[in-house]
């Protein structure tokens, strides 16, 4: 494809996405998201409060123009903490599919293309680790290896993956008959050669808008996780267990809770309204 | 469109009921409870929501009252040697079993026996102190110690006295003899005990309930509580206690609820709070085997670098500070022992002098996962550290595993918060299960101090008979502790309870769990 | 009796998926750090106790003696005794289990008997007010983390307009006079129990709805966007045609074929819903199965752990099958071919 | 002005205009087309040049909502589209059927064939006071009704084929099924939507020929949709070329074969030996337009090889040459 091809290409992906106010809603807020959680030090009012700090005069302080989101049970600045919370969730977002994605894609299009005793291994995996909610997976696993980040991340990767896999597996079946496939085959393309520069690319839309939806969806674990207490140490911030800490003081204290688990929907919602808009653009039907 | 509107109908409908109250006839008590009961076995009794189910269904020789002395309970009068070796029991006739049968000397000479054998729960009390149990007639039992032990009638109220022959009617096989499980499995889901409650019900994870016993030895008041009914509220859903406070589906918010719960029971017009020191008291326990806890002025500097003030100002408003190991409630307490306070020129010379520099040292902290409380200790500690320059690492973990930590030095964090037990109110109970090297390996001994001037001093309490001697003993066990800076001695707890204005003749006890004596309350509106 | 060799085949996958399941929670189980033989003895144990009962366990022995010997448990349907409860694991589990299954089937049921009938009238009045509002409902629904949606339902209908309870199945002082299934709901109607049964449908409410929300949403989209396929169909084209009236059209001709997808996603849904019932039971404090499992995975209770964990995903498999019976009830071409399009 | 009625079906000056994002399309513009009492005409175009829009106006399927209808479709002398909706039903799906293009995907895979038929033929025998289920008798009449024209396709084993499900069927036993169906109601009018072209080429003669004969002996009118020219050279009295939207030249099916006037079916023509049931590419440069940037002119004017300049902006009248030969062109006349 010619350089200009592709910008007209492009320019009408964007047409068609700047149509639906929900999908540039979505991408203002996801976009806006992720450079506040990057720049959380500079733009919140008190970066010192997301670290160690206590304030034992300033607890359970209502929203005010100084704490927009109130003061928590130590006297921290809610609003502070949920921006660097954002932090928790995107990490953990971005570890997890980073780890998956390419796994899952990488064995969906060997399983697919191979096919044989492969294709049943890999397949057969998916099925069992299919048959275990991602969630309670996780809890079991961060809890059998301690409250530690890395460990819970490392086990939704290795749950996820299974999604990727399926799905790209089920592509590579019905690509792999396809003319060109069969036309590059002919030609003597290599197998490397036809699963990533021939299947992959028709794969691509699919995969990336589920890896949108998916980025929610581990966001919306990870806050279930962090609820449960697992997969944070205090003082670090995490939406989730902001969320937890708060409902001990409901409802007088609403506002540890409510802005907290705001900020998670926000995010999610952002999210998957992108999704929403890539899947009309892409022309994908996940 | 036809179900829409069925569910729309159904809907309304469930609303409408729902909002119909629900009546009760009898005095029914409602308690929460912070955490689950593991067992209702009065030999594997451990936790405090366990105690408080035993209280309620068995009955034990002694007593514990309100300031600490033992009362008889279904022992009459006793009698103890000038050598301390022999404590004589007469028992009240008549007293009756659940299943109707008399409770004679036979089954209290049984009920230690199987405590004994199964080597669970408060079997350490007596495992290595008590030679043997002798019957002299129905009403007459003599316990016959190995060595003088001071404290020994402090610690019988523990022992719950089970009904012989009905444990043994219901035994099953196992690797006791003729005594086959001991009615292991049966008592984990039946009570064997002469209480003022029978067990009625019990729902794992959920709800226990218990009856009034109506032919209990002591009698019954007007007003006196027909059903208890003990429900695990986990602690972070306070905000259920509270709701259930205001509407009255609780009577009693037990007393590891968050502070702030409290405030806002005290708010609401139909309940109030009541607030008791206690002999429980809060540490930082450290392990003085690790390094760098090792060396002592580390030790030091972290305990001048403590905020006492803070803590006992703002987190737990109207606590008292802790001079030392042992809470002031209790006789034997030094008043005289060092009691550090922030000082932070004293703390950073202290870690000078321990050749660590600031911003080398990371020690870890554990501490209760969700305890609101001891999160906020820890939060504040971390920062306070902060400040002389030692990073802490915070480690919620759930109980359970705390004890599990605590069987290793290796394992023990370098600091755990730990509320000591008040199993029985004599120092000994502070001392001996927490710094004798005897005791080491357990989440009450997560010093590992071994130290055996400390040990030979403990031991030396605990054969004394004089009063007088005993006490000298220990003050000078609580300046040396206090020197070393074991821990870090924080605050005896201020124990709160929520309770509905109906609710009468609660009375506290330093005794763990004690104070949820049903028998003693009643209702008038 | 192709039908037959079809859920056979099915079972015959299940059963595999078990046994891989058992072999991944074996190693999950023996890599827990932490002692589950001092956790089981509590506080007070000496060290020759932990030691003793580490050998009653077989925890000292090879991992692959071990393996065996858990298997051979297994297939006898023994999972031990709990650590904690020190009761057969079976027990604890039956004890636990009728709790989850109610909140489970009243899920279902709100799933059913609202995400359904919303999903085909959106579909049926496409385009309109209605159909928006539903969709964006739907959407709402399914993004809106369970336990968020529970704590709002808490904080809206418990605390301030204190029309539900917020924890537990009863009130205090309400008493189930016979369990006959454990599930109250349904032994309130067998004793004819009207009080027992506004108290338990009055606390299972909120979290059934907080747990059912994302189905319903689910279902909704699924069933809309179906019937909206099948309405473009040629099939339908032709009874429309010929002039069959609308309305059997729609519930005859649309909807039973839409209602296959719907039921393959309220199998898939089943996985989600056990997981999403760890934080809602732990949100309304549901003394069930995944409150049961949260328990046992923080005291390291190994023999609890595998117990639940192969509950749910037999559970899960369980659900499967289910809908693999309906959706072969509803389609021929499985029931007389053994085959799905 | 009313008709005695001349023509069974008179479609007369038939405009659609679907709401797209983008703006108005208008998918079907001014169409004029009739049918005489047992007359048989062919409708020809590529695909998207509004066949089966025409049809779907006239069975009432297009969808409701974004969609506008103008003009008028007289069926013996009444104006279907100022019918009520119960009135139209009436005549569409009695007196006037349908045959779907696809037999594979024309029947319900998860209802029997005679569950369809019962409904189908029941309401049908019912008439106006059908209420949601039929009552048992009328079901009964109806399924023996379809047994008789399951019969009458010649379909060995009638009770056989109505307990079965579609996918336990030949293509070709699927579309004697709908043919059944669409006699079982004794029509005045077929109309067929690219009859057989699903099938092999074989099963589609056969198929052609069964469906020739029946409608020959009772006298049913029969419009035929469809892009092949042989079949309708077969088949038809009468064929109309359609074009975008627009009718572009009628005429008997032997004149339109001998003398082909506008450059369309002239192109249309030149690509028979190649086609085979596949597009126009050897006959006519390029692809039916965008019907949201139409030319406002001629809408074949992007593609007329002949094209005059005023082609681009006037759009051509209707004219007659013969007495059944009309054509829509500045070339001619």
């Amino acid at each position: 494809m010619k350089f200009a091809d592709f910008r007209r290409k492009l320019a009408q992906y964007w047409y068609r996405f700047s149509q639906n106010k929900a999908s540039i809603a979505g991408l203002i807020i996801t976009v806006t998201i992720v450079l506040v959680t990057i720049l959380a030090p500079y733009v919140t009012p008190y970066p010192e409060h997301a670290g160690v700090f206590v304030d034992f005069r300033n607890t359970f302080k209502p929203p005010s123009s100084a704490n927009w989101f109130g003061t928590d049970q130590v006297g921290r600045d809610i609003f502070t903490r949920s921006i660097f919370g954002y932090r928790f969730s995107l990490i953990m977002a971005g570890t997890v599919l980073g780890i998956a994605v390419p796994l899952g894609v990488v064995l969906g299009l060997v399983s697919g293309y191979f096919g044989g005793w492969i294709e049943s291994l890999i397949m057969r995996l998916t099925d069992i680790v299919l048959a275990l909610p991602p969630l309670a997976m996780a809890i079991a696993v961060s809890a059998v290896l301690g409250s530690d980040l890395g460990n819970t991340m490392i086990a939704l990767a290795m749950i996820w993956w299974t999604w990727y896999a399926r799905l790209v597996h089920g592509m590579v079946v019905s690509l792999r008959n396809e003319e060109y496939v069969e036309a590059a085959q002919i030609m003597g393309a290599s197998k490397l050669h036809i699963m990533f520069r021939e299947i992959l690319p028709n794969c691509a839309p699919a995969i990336l808008v589920k890896t949108t939806l998916d980025a929610a969806f581990v966001i919306e674990l990870s806050a279930g996780l962090s609820f449960l207490g697992l997969g944070v140490r205090p003082p670090e911030p995490a939406l989730g267990t902001m969320v937890a800490e708060g409902a001990r003081y409901l409802p007088a204290n609403w506002w540890m809770t409510v802005f907290p688990a705001l900020a998670i929907l926000v995010l999610i919602f952002g999210l998957n309204w992108l999704a929403d808009g890539l899947r009309d653009v892409l022309d994908v039907d996940l | 469109m036809h179900r829409t509107g069925w569910v729309l109908t159904f809907l309304l409908l469930t609303l409408l009921v729902g909002t119909l109250s629900v009546g009760a006839q009898k005095n029914i008590v409602t308690m929460s409870l912070n955490q689950g009961i593991g067992t209702i076995d009065p030999a594997k009794v451990t936790d405090w929501t366990e105690a408080m189910v035993m209280v309620n269904l068995y009955d034990s020789l002694v007593t514990p009252k309100p300031d600490g002395t033992m009362a008889g309970l279904i022992a009459r009068e006793w009698e103890i040697s000038p050598d301390g070796l022999e404590y004589v029991f007469k028992l009240h006739r008549g007293i009756k079993f659940h299943d109707g049968t008399e409770l004679k000397a036979e089954d209290v000479k049984f009920s230690l026996e199987r405590v004994l054998a199964l080597k669970q729960g408060y079997s350490w009390l007596w495992a290595d102190i008590v030679k043997e149990v002798v019957v002299h007639d129905d009403y007459t039992v003599a316990f016959i110690l190995k060595e003088p032990f001071s404290p020994f009638l402090s610690t019988l109220p523990w022992l719950a006295i089970v009904n012989k022959d009905q444990v043994l009617a219901n035994k099953k096989p196992g690797n006791f003899g003729e005594y086959g499980d001991y009615g292991q499995e049966w008592l984990l889901n039946n009570d064997a005990g002469s209480g003022a409650y029978m067990f009625k019900s019990w729902t794992r994870g959920n709800e226990i309930v218990f009856t009034k016993f109506d032919d209990y030895f002591l009698g019954w008041r007007e007003g006196a509580i027909d059903e208890v009914r003990a429900k695990e509220i986990p602690p972070g859903n306070d905000a259920t206690v509270i709701a259930e406070m205001r509407t009255g589906a609780l009577t009693i918010a037990d007393h590891y609820r968050s502070l702030e719960t409290y405030a806002q029971i005290e708010r609401l017009p139909n309940a109030s709070v009541k607030t008791a020191l206690s002999g429980e008291a809060l540490y930082l326990k450290i392990n003085t085997k690790k390094p760098p806890m090792d060396n002592v002025h580390v030790r030091r500097a972290i305990s001048y670098a403590f905020d006492y003030q803070t803590f006992i100002e703002q987190i737990d408003p109207g606590a008292k500070q802790l001079r030392g190991p042992i809470p002031d409630t209790i006789a034997g307490h030094n008043p005289n022992a060092k009691m550090y306070t922030q000082d932070l020129a004293k703390a950073r010379e202290e870690l000078a002098k321990s050749g660590y520099r600031p911003g080398q040292l990371t020690i870890n902290l554990c501490y209760v996962d969700g305890f609101e409380l001891e999160e906020r200790l820890a939060l504040l500690f971390q920062a306070n550290m902060a400040q002389i320059g030692i990073n802490v690492v915070l480690q919620p973990e759930t109980w359970g595993r705390i004890t599990d930590l605590a069987a290793n030095v290796e394992t023990t964090p370098h600091l755990t918060a730990v509320f000591s037990a008040a199993n029985y109110p004599d120092p000994d109970n502070y001392l001996f299960t927490a710094y004798h090297s005897s005791a080491a390996g357990t989440w009450m001994s997560m010093e590992w101090l071994q130290d055996p001037e400390i040990d030979r001093l403990i031991e030396r309490s605990r054969v004394e008979v004089d009063p007088v001697k005993r006490n000298e003993l220990f003050y000078e066990i609580q300046d040396r502790l206090t020197d070393l800076a074991t821990d870090i001695f924080i605050y005896a707890l201020p124990k709160r309870y929520g309770m509905q204005n109906y609710l009468h003749g609660f009375e506290f006890v330093p005794v763990m769990s004690f104070e949820y004596d049903f028998h003693k309350m009643y209702i008038k509106r | 009796m192709q039908y037959i060799l079809f859920l056979l085949r099915r079972a015959a996958h299940s059963i595999l998926v078990l046994l891989g399941l058992s072999i991944i929670i074996f190693i999950i189980s023996r890599v827990m750090p932490g002692d589950p033989a001092r956790m089981a003895l509590g506080p007070y144990a000496t060290q020759e106790q932990v030691a003793a009962l580490r050998q009653e366990m077989g925890l000292d022995l090879p991992l692959w003696t071990q393996y065996v010997r858990y298997m051979s448990n297994l297939v006898q349907g023994q999972f031990g005794k709990s650590l904690i409860s020190e009761r057969d694991v079976r027990l604890d589990l039956a004890h636990h289990l009728p709790a989850t299954l109610e909140l489970i089937m009243m899920t279902m049921f709100w799933v059913v008997v609202i995400g359904i009938p919303l999903g085909a009238l959106s579909a049926v009045k496409k385009d309109t007010a209605f159909d928006n509002l539903t969709r964006g409902f739907s959407f709402t629904a399914v993004v809106i983390p369970g336990f968020l949606v529970g704590i709002g339902f808490q904080l809206l209908f418990g605390y301030w307009l204190d029309w539900f309870p917020i924890t537990g199945r009863l009130s205090p002082g309400t008493v189930v006079t016979q369990k006959i299934t454990g599930l109250y709901l349904i032994d309130a109607l067998i004793l004819r129990d009207w009080h027992l049964f506004f108290d338990a449908l009055k606390h299972i409410l909120l979290p059934s709805l907080a747990l059912s929300m994302a189905g319903i949403g689910q279902v909704i989209r699924i069933t809309r966007s179906s019937m909206l396929e099948i309405e473009t169909q040629d099939h339908v084209q032709v009874v429309r045609s010929y002039g069959v009236p609308n309305l059997l059209v729609t519930f005859k001709y649309i909807l039973k074929p839409a209602f296959i997808p719907t039921l393959n996603i309220l199998g898939l849904l089943s996985a989600s819903l056990l997981g999403n019932a760890f934080l809602v039971e732990s949100v309304f404090s549901w003394p069930g199965v995944a409150k049961y499992g949260v328990n046992a995975m923080l005291q390291k209770d190994i023999n609890g752990l595998v117990g639940v964990v192969l509950l749910i995903g037999l559970g899960f498999l369980l659900a499967n099958l289910i809908v693999d019976m309906i959706i072969g009830l509803l389609d021929p071409r499985i029931r007389l071919k053994g085959e799905a399009e | 002005m009313t008709l005695t009625y001349k023509q069974l079906l008179e479609i007369k000056d038939l405009t659609v205009d679907f709401d797209r994002f983008g703006g108005k399309a208008r998918v079907l513009n001014r169409v004029n087309l009739a049918v005489a009492k047992g007359e048989k005409v062919g409708v020809v175009g590529e695909t998207g040049c509004g066949k089966s829009v025409t049809m779907k106006a006239v069975m009432n399927l297009l969808p409701t909502r974004r969609v506008t209808v103008g003009g008028s479709i007289f069926y013996k002398g009444r104006d279907l589209l100022t019918l009520d909706r119960f009135a139209r039903r009436q005549i569409t799906g009695k007196e006037v059927v349908m045959i779907f293009q696809d037999p594979m995907t024309s029947l319900n895979p998860v209802f029997t064939i005679g569950q369809q038929m019962e409904d189908i033929i029941g309401y049908n025998l019912a008439g106006a006071k059908r209420g949601l289920r039929l009552p048992k008798r009328l079901r009964q009449e109806a399924r023996e009704q379809a047994a008789r024209f399951l019969a009458a396709v010649k379909l060995a084993d009638p009770e056989r084929i109505l307990n079965s499900y579609p996918f336990q069927l030949s293509g070709g036993m699927r579309q004697r099924v709908l043919i059944a169906l669409a006699l079982a109601n004794q029509p005045d009018l077929i109309i067929a939507d690219e009859p057989g072209t699903a099938l092999d080429v074989t099963t589609q003669a056969q198929i052609l020929e069964l469906m020739d004969q029946l409608v020959q002996e009772r006298g049913i009118a029969l419009l035929m949709i469809t892009h092949n020219l042989g079949v309708v050279r077969e088949t038809t009295d009468r064929v109309y070329v359609m074009y975008a939207g627009t009718v572009v030249e009628t005429a008997a099916t032997d004149a339109l074969f001998a003398e082909p006037l506008h450059p369309y079916t002239k192109g249309l023509l030149d690509s028979v030996p190649k086609l085979h049931g596949q597009g126009l590419s050897a006959g006519i440069e390029g692809s039916v337009p965008d019907y949201l940037q139409m030319n406002p002119g001629c809408r074949f004017y992007p593609r007329c090889p002949q094209a005059l300049p005023k082609c681009e902006f006037e759009p051509p009248e209707p004219r007659s040459i013969s007495e059944n030969h009309m054509v829509s062109c500045h070339l001619i006349g």
